[in-house]
């Protein structure tokens, strides 16, 4: 088994150092046939190591591979721990991934920087598996780096536009943020357990939670409360939460297949499969919930409603991406991770599917972006249509696609959370922000795709004259996603969210088992969804796809006066509640100030003025003085020596 | 009774001596370079004395390498110093101040 | 001894000495036998001198001096006579005290050698355990006679001779140096005596056998050193007249003369007991020629078998003398450095490995 | 007492011999008396056992070091006078450091230290000491990387003091034995094959 896992990580990077390195002696076929057939194999080995740990009832494996170092009985590792959690994240990152290499054939088809893409996405690959595969902090920590490394260098693959750039930067800066978090958790995790493996780590879970610390004195904090904050911000960033969420808007400046691979399916699920992953520790801080809750709940209602006034195709799925990560929060934040497992994997082919339809799209409408410049598509793109059908219906929660099991499990989770014993304020705001979520999530769903497919023909002559059905490798890929799309949440539900599928990857208190105790009243899926009838969400996503219907088809008038009626709303909406305002004129202006008067009167001024030059002019001076002493004839100094000598050996005698 | 304070005063007499030699010599070079031989010479006697009296070799030994670091910059210094009268006939000290700023 | 000298004078001779305190007693043995060494030496240079020109003589088809006593054997004293009654000549613009000083420089560390030289199996003067580095140590203070002769002299061939003289000495000591190193590596030892007692055993186990290139190193240095033909450019009759001792006459040349013939012999002792077993026996151990008391002291180590290999190796230094045109100096030099001094390295390098495969002196070797 | 006599003996001719270093108008004298001082040193070495380096110390200075000086005072033509002209005018100077330095070096050692020191000895060997086997198995056991070092130091003095000194002087005749050596008879002597002569017809007429 350890040669498979092996080789499930090792060949996409073999595959992206040879498209990488030597992209211009294999062609472009060549890059694309190796990267594809590297990372299929990934999938076909994760879907073997799938059965063995499914099927045959093979044991989870925890091993390390490799001592990189050992410091202070601290020991660097790099190891796999592949239990069932991660063989549902291989398989799901490996599929999507492949999907994706596929699709980037017709894609990037034109593209100069094509080796060089196949390259990139492969390493990225190879990262998130290196990610989601290891046994310890440190590893888990490189392939959080590794991953963030591409996907900045893939939002700014288009390095000559300015706004690529811009969103890059962006990107990198923000989740630095995150990452100071995310490595001041993991170096109190070391404090407390001098540790990085998970194994040990988890299993002094309960000593660390007896400890507290005094960062500001006088205040003890809880330590476990703290490890898991800071790694939650860590999470924060990468999962892009409010209000870390800025960069993820941005990135859509890369390439569409990024968009869907690492800003939808697999990247951004980071830090929600992190935080599972940590279930032990996080189960032992109440506080620590309630903040990833919040966070959540945040995100997932405010996020989406910024997905109403969006224009760019692509902006829109972002923001839905936005808000999907806030309903995967809110599931760790009721202690329901196999939910928020669960959403993240339905999640991850849906939102693909979506993304890539939008790509197909843009394909189509030679990169043009804005759907207010679309319409009508349905009958020159079938294909696309009907997998965006399939894709939107399972974001909305249309019974019995992917997305309604995943999201409707997890609003009957937050429903029946433990908060609502503990915490009346945080259960009332999640549990509201999720339904209404609901009606948002359908709201603008809906108004991407009836603007896009539906409606009067905006675009112009030219684009309309040349609009057709996108190639095979861009629709197949639009295939293969929409089929789990629609189907996998019926098969899936039972295990992944009842049946105990992740075993002990995931750790539950007994009181905080929310899904269990829905479990008790699960009758198969189909009993399910005649359950589900009965609540408040899917009738919420049917009034916010009507609305859609009413507003964008019916009365596609009455957008721009309610608009304009309600103009602080919407340009509140418009500018994103001012969040990159507040970063860009706030944080980054007035760090530039700070730089700007450290640099003038710090440093130019201080130190080089008075410090260095000042110091070096003393000496100047000094040495002027003292120069006439040095006469350059070598008795006078042996003369000074001996001096010296006796004048010390006279002091040591007689004083 | 010999005693080592007798081989440190010995010793002491030596290198003042070179060192009265520096003063006294300080243009000739070739004395200049005697004199720091008979400054080792001094040093070597303690060092010699002092291994004597404690029982250790080490001392010994390090005369040892003292003579061989003296040998070789006897051997340097004497070639610079033909060099040097090559170049300026001369190897008075005090006509040596190229370098004098 | 017992036989030649009455009882009562010894018995006197005993009482007196048992009276000494023993410091005195030390001084007053040591004197003696100082004394004896050294006047046997200046007698056998006082006849070697005889026995360069006979051997030359013979060599070149004449008979040699024959005139003062029977077979002319009075002859190195008729000279030493000579010498000593001439007159001194000090050039006026020398520097009068390292005139006179220089040639007492040559003589007396070649006589003063002699103290760590084993005689016998039981006599040395000296029995120093560093008696190989006191030896390489006093053949390196010889050169200052030759250098201060040529300089004092105040001549431009006399300090000419004294460069070459110098040069070539310096140059041919290094090699000597190292060629000594092989002996100490087969002796295991830098006491005369243990050396020469690590060749016991009979001819087979003497060092020249394993140390031949050495041996030879050693000798032709040894040639080299003492400015004897043909490298006796220091001299150079042909070129600078006569070399460092051109000014020099009566008494002062004689005690040139005396530390030159001095040097050849001790060169000669010291080849014999580095390489031939110094005063031990060729045929030690030689028993299947029969047990007898006749032959037996074939087979003892004695005075008498290094006085014969010294003799061999001086009749050497006369054939050379005899045999070989004169080196130019460049030959001289790069023979020196470029020849010897690689030779000997390498074959210490040799006997590096020799000593690690257990052949030769080193079958013993423990650890 | 025989001891203490020898050491007084050697210790002023060694004395001796270094004022006469320093006072030498002459470098050749300066030179010998700098011998001298080390032959003292030597046997004063020797009274306290220390008989390797004591032979060590007239094999290296005597015999190597020292004649390389004189050597190079010899053959490079030094105007004694002009060199050692204000010659005392430094003298009060330098005396009076030296006479400091011995006062205040002869109370540290005699005075200061006389609680640890009064009539330090030296130890007496034991029986069957070798001086020179108890340095040799110090020099090449604890100090062997040292030692490697002192050689490469040796070394480097080689090749500096050659490269120093060494010039091409132009006009040096020189033998190439490698050259005459490998020399071969088409070097010396080109042998040209060439037709007879014909007698021209046209020159007959």
């Amino acid at each position: 088994m350890h040669g498979i896992h092996l080789t499930i990580v090792l060949a996409p990077l073999a595959a992206a150092v040879i498209a990488g390195l030597f992209g211009n002696r294999i062609g472009r076929a060549g890059a694309h046939w190796i990267t594809i057939l590297a990372v299929g194999l990934s999938f076909v080995l994760s879907v073997v190591v799938l059965k063995h740990l499914y099927l045959d009832g093979g044991q989870a494996e925890n091993y390390s591979l490799y001592t990189w170092a050992v410091s202070d009985g601290l020991r660097m590792e790099v190891g796999f721990l592949i239990d069932r959690l991660t063989v549902l994240m291989m398989v799901v990152v490996t599929f999507v991934s492949w999907m994706v290499h596929i699709y980037t054939i017709g894609y990037m088809h034109d593209d100069p920087g094509y080796q060089r893409f196949f390259s990139y996405i492969s390493l990225f690959t190879f990262a998130m598996l290196m990610l989601v595969m290891s046994n310890n902090f440190l590893q888990l920590f490189f392939g959080w780096e590794a991953v963030g490394v591409v996907s900045y260098l893939l939002i700014g693959f288009w390095f000559k536009r300015e706004t690529a750039i811009f969103a890059n930067l962006k990107a990198f800066l923000v989740n630095r943020v995150g990452d100071f978090g995310f490595i001041l958790g993991i170096a109190g995790v070391v404090m407390f357990t001098n540790s990085l493996d998970y194994a040990t780590v988890f299993g002094s879970a309960n000593s660390i939670a007896a400890q507290s610390v005094e960062v500001i004195p006088g205040s003890p904090w809880n330590a476990m409360t703290m490890i898991c904050i800071l790694l939650f911000i860590g999470a924060m960033g990468k999962s892009a939460q409010a209000p870390l969420h800025v960069w993820l808007p941005d990135s859509m400046e890369g390439p569409t297949p990024i968009s869907a691979l690492i800003h939808a399916a697999t990247m951004v699920t980071a830090g929600i499969f992190m935080v599972a992953r940590m279930s032990p520790l996080f189960e032992l801080s109440e506080t620590a919930l309630a903040v990833v809750l919040t966070i959540g709940a945040f995100t997932a209602f405010f996020m989406g409603l910024l997905g109403i006034v969006q224009n760019d195709i692509k902006r829109v799925v972002a923001y839905s991406t936005l808000s999907q990560l806030g309903y995967m929060t809110v599931a760790l934040g009721v202690s329901a991770y196999s939910a928020a497992i669960f959403h993240l994997m339905t999640h991850a082919f849906f939102k693909a599917l979506l993304f890539l339809g939008a790509g197909s799209v843009i394909i189509a409408m030679h990169h043009e972006q804005d759907i207010r410049k679309m319409g009508g598509l349905r009958k020159y793109m079938p294909i696309t249509y009907w997998t965006a059908v399939i894709g939107t219906l399972a974001l909305i929660g249309f019974p019995g696609s992917a997305g309604f099991f995943s999201k409707d499990a997890l609003i009957e989770a937050v429903k029946d959370s433990h908060w609502h014993e503990t915490d009346l304020l945080v259960y009332w705001v999640a549990y509201l922000s999720v339904l209404l979520g609901v009606f948002v999530t359908a709201l603008y769903s809906f108004r991407m795709f009836f603007l896009v497919f539906h409606g009067e023909e905006r675009m112009d002559k030219e684009t309309k004259s040349h609009l057709h059905e996108t190639p095979l490798v861009v629709t197949a890929p639009l295939i293969l996603l929409a089929i789990p799309s629609a189907v996998i949440g019926w098969f899936t539900i039972e295990p992944v969210l009842f049946g105990g599928f992740f075993g002990d990857a995931i750790r539950v208190s007994h009181e905080h088992d929310v899904l269990a105790h829905i479990g008790e009243t699960f009758h198969g899926s189909a009993a399910f969804i005649t359950h589900a009838m009965q609540g408040p969400a899917v009738y919420l996503a049917f009034a916010g796809a009507f609305t859609a219907w009413f507003l964008y088809l019916k009365r596609p008038d009455l957008p721009e006066k309610i608009a304009s009626r309600l103009s602080g709303i919407y340009s509140l909406l418009d500018r994103k509640y001012y969040f990159d305002d507040l970063y860009i004129k706030g944080f980054a202006a007035g760090g530039r100030e700070i730089g700007k008067f450290l640099w003038k009167k710090g440093d130019e001024l201080i130190i080089d003025g008075l410090i260095v030059n000042g110091t070096a002019r003393s000496i100047g001076r000094f040495a002027g003085v003292l120069r006439r002493v040095q006469t350059g004839y070598l008795y006078h100094y042996a003369f000074a020596m001996f001096f010296g000598v006796t004048l010390i050996l006279a002091w040591l005698l007689w004083a | 009774m010999i005693s080592l304070q007798h081989y440190l005063t010995l010793s002491a007499i030596l290198f003042a001596l070179s060192i009265a030699g520096i003063f006294v010599n300080r243009r000739n070079l070739i004395l200049l370079l005697m004199c720091i031989e008979l400054m080792l010479l001094a040093v070597n006697f303690n060092f010699i004395a002092f291994s004597r009296y404690l029982g250790d070799e080490t001392g010994q030994v390090f005369v040892f390498f003292i003579l061989t670091v003296a040998a070789a910059e006897a051997a340097i210094g004497l070639a610079i110093l033909v060099v040097l009268f090559r170049n300026r006939r001369s190897i008075n000290v005090q006509e040596l101040d190229t370098m004098k700023g | 001894m017992k036989s030649l000298i009455p009882d009562f004078i010894l018995d006197a001779w005993m009482s007196v000495w048992g009276l000494l305190p023993p410091l005195m007693q030390y001084l007053v043995e040591t004197t003696f036998w100082i004394l004896v060494v050294m006047i046997s030496v200046i007698l056998t240079v006082a006849f070697t001198t005889y026995f360069e020109r006979k051997v030359i003589g013979y060599m070149q088809g004449r008979i040699g001096p024959n005139r003062v006593g029977p077979l002319g054997l009075g002859q190195p004293f008729a000279d030493v006579i000579k010498l000593l009654i001439k007159e001194v000549i000090v050039p006026q613009k020398s520097n009068r005290f390292l005139f006179i000083v220089a040639p007492l420089l040559t003589l007396t560390p070649a006589l003063a050698t002699w103290a760590v030289v084993p005689l016998s199996d039981t006599f040395v003067i000296a029995d120093i355990d560093a008696g190989l580095l006191y030896v390489l140590s006093l053949t390196s203070v010889g050169v200052y006679g030759v250098i201060l002769a040529g300089w004092a002299t105040n001549s431009k061939y006399a300090f000419l001779g004294a460069m070459r003289s110098a040069a070539q000495i310096v140059a041919y000591e290094i090699a000597m140096g190292f060629a000594l190193v092989g002996v100490l590596m087969a002796g295991g030892s830098l006491n005369l005596g243990v050396i020469t007692e690590a060749q016991a055993g009979g001819f087979s186990q003497w060092f020249i056998l394993p140390l031949l290139p050495l041996f030879f190193v050693y000798l032709i240095s040894g040639v080299a050193e003492t400015n004897r033909a043909p490298f006796d450019v220091a001299e150079g009759e042909s070129e600078i007249v006569a070399g460092f001792h051109v000014e020099y006459s009566g008494v002062a040349f004689a005690l040139f003369f005396l530390g030159e013939y001095a040097n050849i012999i001790l060169i000669s002792a010291l080849t014999s007991i580095f390489f031939l077993g110094g005063y031990l026996s060729p045929f030690e151990g030689w028993t299947f020629l029969g047990e007898g008391q006749l032959l037996s002291f074939l087979r003892e180590p004695s005075l008498a078998w290094l006085c014969a290999k010294i003799c061999f190796f001086i009749f050497v230094f006369f054939w050379l003398r005899a045999t070989f045109p004169r080196y130019r100096y460049d030959q001289i030099m790069r023979l020196g450095w470029k020849v010897f001094i690689p030779v000997t390295i390498l074959w210490i390098v040799v006997e590096g490995v020799m000593a690690w495969m257990r052949v030769g002196p080193w079958e013993n070797l423990a650890g | 007492m025989f001891h203490a006599i020898l050491f007084y003996l050697f210790a002023a001719v060694l004395v001796g011999a270094a004022l006469g270093v320093i006072f030498s108008r002459n470098p050749v004298h300066g030179v010998m008396f700098l011998v001298l001082a080390f032959f003292q040193s030597a046997v004063l070495w020797l009274l306290i056992e220390a008989e390797f380096l004591a032979i060590v110390l007239v094999l290296v200075y005597v015999g190597a070091v020292m004649v390389l000086f004189l050597f190079v005072v010899m053959m490079l033509d030094i105007n004694v006078e002009e060199v050692s002209g204000a010659f005392t005018r430094y003298l009060p100077l330098g005396v009076l450091i030296a006479v400091l330095m011995v006062t205040e070096l002869i109370q540290i050692i005699w005075f200061r230290s006389a609680g640890e020191l009064t009539g330090a000895g030296f130890a007496a060997t034991p029986e069957g000491y070798s001086n020179t086997k108890a340095l040799g198995s110090v020099l090449y056991t604890e100090h062997v990387y040292s030692f490697e070092i002192a050689a490469v130091i040796l070394l480097l003095a080689i090749v500096a003091a050659i490269t120093l000194t060494m010039r091409k002087r132009p006009g040096l005749k020189q033998q190439d034995i490698s050259a005459q050596v490998a020399v071969r008879a088409v070097d010396r002597i080109r042998i040209v094959k060439m037709d007879a002569e014909k007698p021209d017809a046209g020159d007959q007429s």
